[in-house]
């Protein structure tokens, strides 16, 4: 109880923090609308088949990118005063700290991602994207979990390290492989309009068994991460 | 023995012996490596030990 | 050093490795409650490290630390004890309340809002606590910064090199807080190479010498006057 | 000893190595339908092998040192993963020259291909963290944290490529169910040079764990060269 008490302060605070300084958001924010944009020269914005077929894909390349902007300040925010020597010295367990600033990642990468999905829809024309909307929230809420649990023990990792800005990615992203196929799959299914049929199902669970078992490595690692 | 790509074959075996051969040689490399950073660790030693 | 019966500070055979370098080695002594300890040495003598693992930051490679008879990453250790690190350790997005309410919500102080009102007070900062602390001069963030040490009384406190950075005002505003602490029986271990300003204040004092412990008991008298004593007498053990 | 140890088990390994090569080239009957290419697999598989041995050792070497925080196991995972690199690079390239012959292409996107490629990459950015990290004991400790996390994730991966329509032949080794088409022969020689491989791979972990080990009493002489 303590573990999520603590957490949420954590979350608050940097919630605070940055939408009083909207640094990480509006750069996220810009890059994720300029890649909407060019995409409409990747193939040509009347075949909607296509579009549908790749819609999953790329709304996923765009999230993986615009996450990475958001969790390397996640932790690079502490720097500027060594705060986050005092966070680690305070009654704040380590796991707390990793999950309130996942917590704060995952609510801010939320406030790009969602409105993403409109603009997608409405830009390029698929009618059917809102169809199974309850679905496809769904899918974007468990996979930015996913990314932003294993985003925050690596921003802690990496916030000391030369080359920060190159080093998170190129951990981050082959570890995420999983859960951005699962997601990338299942929001084709849903902005296609159709029903999950039985083989998806399968990436459904593979996402759930992800996020369950990396917050619990998360967790588990947290004093390793960040108690020297 | 059938001998239908038999130099695609060769090249397979090729590279992965080359492969492993490489892979000793970066060893073999890093020894030598090592024994110098060894030399050179215990002569700042000793010129500091000296003073 | 001093009573055996209930130090507030016990560090038993504490060893810390970098790979395999040793940063302290065999280090053993005890901190009484209600003294001050002043931990002196050269630059890498191992006082960061030491005051990094008394702080909860690090852990001993071998060895225990206890803190008010708590392990030092204990909730209940941590909770009692303040630092002041090389940061000043607070949020520039963030006003002076703002920061204090924080760190009064990690720490569980009781009556949050009254201590906050209170330690703005005390660092003459409650006319400015609404602005952002990006706007305040050097002098003011490090009050504030003293202020968040201070806010949830500690027992312990643990203060690296804390004179160094301070401008006259913070270092006077610190030592007369420091001596109301001491004066209710709080702990003190600092590290510091500002010797004119600690030796008013130490009743003990340890000296490390290449992460051994060099010397340590009651701060020598003639320090008072000629605070290079020690290192003289002890320093190139 | 210990040297005289590891040559004489590197030659042991060398000489079982041209014994088989003599064996596969000359002694073994043909495949039916693919011509002499086929005899790559007596190297392909047996790499495989051996770089999942390989990966399993590091995983479990990185959970224990978060555990034990012992840096001999730090050490093992280190030389774990990058002689698994290196007979994973085995495995790729006699896999790309094999599917040239048979597929009529030098890559695919075959998900076990995938796979080996990502674990490639996940490693490859272990081995650079580790190369920006200055203090010994920091970098044991983050490596093992990021070795646990590629462990689980890239076992999920290989998880999950079953799942996906595979383009590689499938399993015909009688170890995996529905296998046994295989002549005990052909089963033999590759269970002779992956016995072969594993001798390597451990003469080559061990060559690593010594430098390894040494190469940190060099770390810790220079600090102390510094200190005075």
């Amino acid at each position: 109880m303590r573990l999520i008490q603590q957490a949420w302060t954590v979350a608050a605070k940097d919630l605070r923090s940055e939408l009083r300084t909207k640094e990480s958001l509006n750069a996220a924010g810009g890059f994720a609308l300029v890649i909407l944009v060019l995409f409409s020269f990747v193939t040509d914005p009347g075949e909607t088949e296509t579009l549908y077929a790749l819609s999953g894909g790329l709304l996923w390349l765009v999230f993986a990118f615009a996450g990475v902007l958001i969790l390397n300040r996640s932790f690079a925010r502490e720097q500027a005063n060594d705060c986050l020597d005092a966070l680690i010295a305070s009654p704040l367990s380590p796991a707390a700290l990793i999950l309130g600033k996942s917590a704060a990642s995952f609510v801010l990468l939320l406030i790009v991602e969602l409105p993403c999905l409109p603009i997608f829809g409405g830009l390029y024309g698929l009618s059917q994207w809102s169809s199974h909307w309850l679905g496809l929230v769904g899918v974007v809420l468990l996979g930015t979990w996913g990314m932003t649990v294993i985003g925050a023990v690596f921003s802690a990792l990496t916030v000391n390290l030369r080359l920060r800005e190159l080093m998170l990615p190129m951990l981050v992203y082959p570890l995420l492989i999983p859960v951005l196929m699962s997601a990338m799959r299942l929001s084709t299914v849903f902005i296609s309009g159709k029903d999950l049929e039985a083989d998806d199902a399968i990436w459904l669970r593979l996402m759930i068994a992800f996020d369950i078992i990396f917050t619990a490595l998360a967790l588990a690692l947290a004093e390793d991460v960040l108690v020297s | 023995m059938d001998e239908r790509n038999f130099t695609f074959m060769f090249y397979g075996l090729a590279a992965a012996w080359a492969i492993l051969a490489i892979y000793v040689l970066t060893l073999v490399s890093r020894e030598r490596r090592l024994a110098r950073q060894v030399e050179d660790v215990k002569r700042i030693l000793e010129d500091r030990e000296k003073k | 050093m001093a009573s055996r019966s209930n130090p507030a500070v016990s560090v038993a055979k504490v060893c810390k490795y970098f790979g395999d370098f040793p940063a302290l080695h065999g280090l053993e002594f005890d901190v009484a409650a209600g003294s001050c300890l002043a931990l002196l040495g050269r630059n890498g003598a191992g006082k960061t490290t030491l005051l990094r693992i008394l702080a909860g930051l690090s852990e001993p490679t071998e060895g225990k630390v206890t803190l008010l008879g708590f392990g030092a990453r204990d909730h209940e250790a941590r909770k009692r004890t303040g630092l002041i690190g090389h940061g000043i350790a607070i949020y520039d997005e963030l006003s002076a309340a703002e920061n204090l309410r924080l760190f009064a919500r990690i720490y569980g102080v009781e009556s949050a809002e009254k201590s906050v009102q209170e330690w703005l007070e005390r660092t003459w900062l409650h006319r400015v606590q609404n602005s952002p602390v990006r706007e305040f001069s050097r002098g003011m963030r490090q009050r504030l910064a003293v202020a968040r040490a201070f806010l949830h009384r500690p027992e312990l406190l643990l203060l690296d090199e804390p004179f160094t950075s301070l401008d006259d005002k913070a270092i006077a505003l610190l030592q007369s807080l420091l001596r109301d602490a001491l004066a209710r029986g709080t702990t003190v271990v600092m590290s510091t190479h500002q010797l004119r300003e600690a030796m008013e204040l130490a009743t003990h004092v340890a000296l490390l010498h290449r992460g051994k412990l060099a010397h340590s008991g009651e701060r020598p008298p003639e320090m008072l006057t000629d605070p290079g004593f020690l290192y003289r007498t002890y320093g190139e053990a | 000893m210990r040297d005289k140890l590891l040559y004489a088990a590197g030659a042991a390994a060398t000489v079982i190595l041209i014994a088989n090569l003599h064996k596969i080239l000359l002694g073994i009957p043909d495949e039916m339908d693919q011509g002499a290419i086929y005899r790559i697999l007596y190297f392909h598989v047996p790499s495989w092998f051996t770089c999942f041995a390989a990966f399993f050792v590091a995983g479990l070497a990185s959970v224990m040192y978060s555990v034990k925080r012992d840096l001999r196991y730090d050490v093992l995972a280190v030389s774990a993963v990058e002689v698994g690199v290196a007979f994973t690079l085995v495995g790729l390239a006699t896999g790309s020259i094999w599917a040239r012959i048979i597929w009529g292409i030098w890559w695919t996107w075959d998900p076990r291909l995938t796979w080996a490629l990502i674990t490639c990459v996940l490693y490859a950015g272990y081995l650079m963290m580790r190369q920006m990290i200055d203090d010994a004991s920091a970098r044991a400790r983050f490596a093992a944290v990021l070795g646990t996390f590629s462990f689980a994730s890239v076992a999920i991966t290989y998880k999950a490529i079953d799942w996906w329509r595979t383009q590689h032949p499938g399993p015909v080794l009688p170890i995996r169910a529905g296998g046994g088409k295989m002549d005990p022969e052909m089963w033999h020689a590759i269970l002779w040079n992956w016995t072969a491989f594993m001798l390597l791979a451990s003469v080559m972990v061990a060559v690593r764990i010594s430098q390894e080990t040494r190469l940190r009493e060099v770390e810790a002489l220079r600090r102390r060269a510094h200190a005075i």
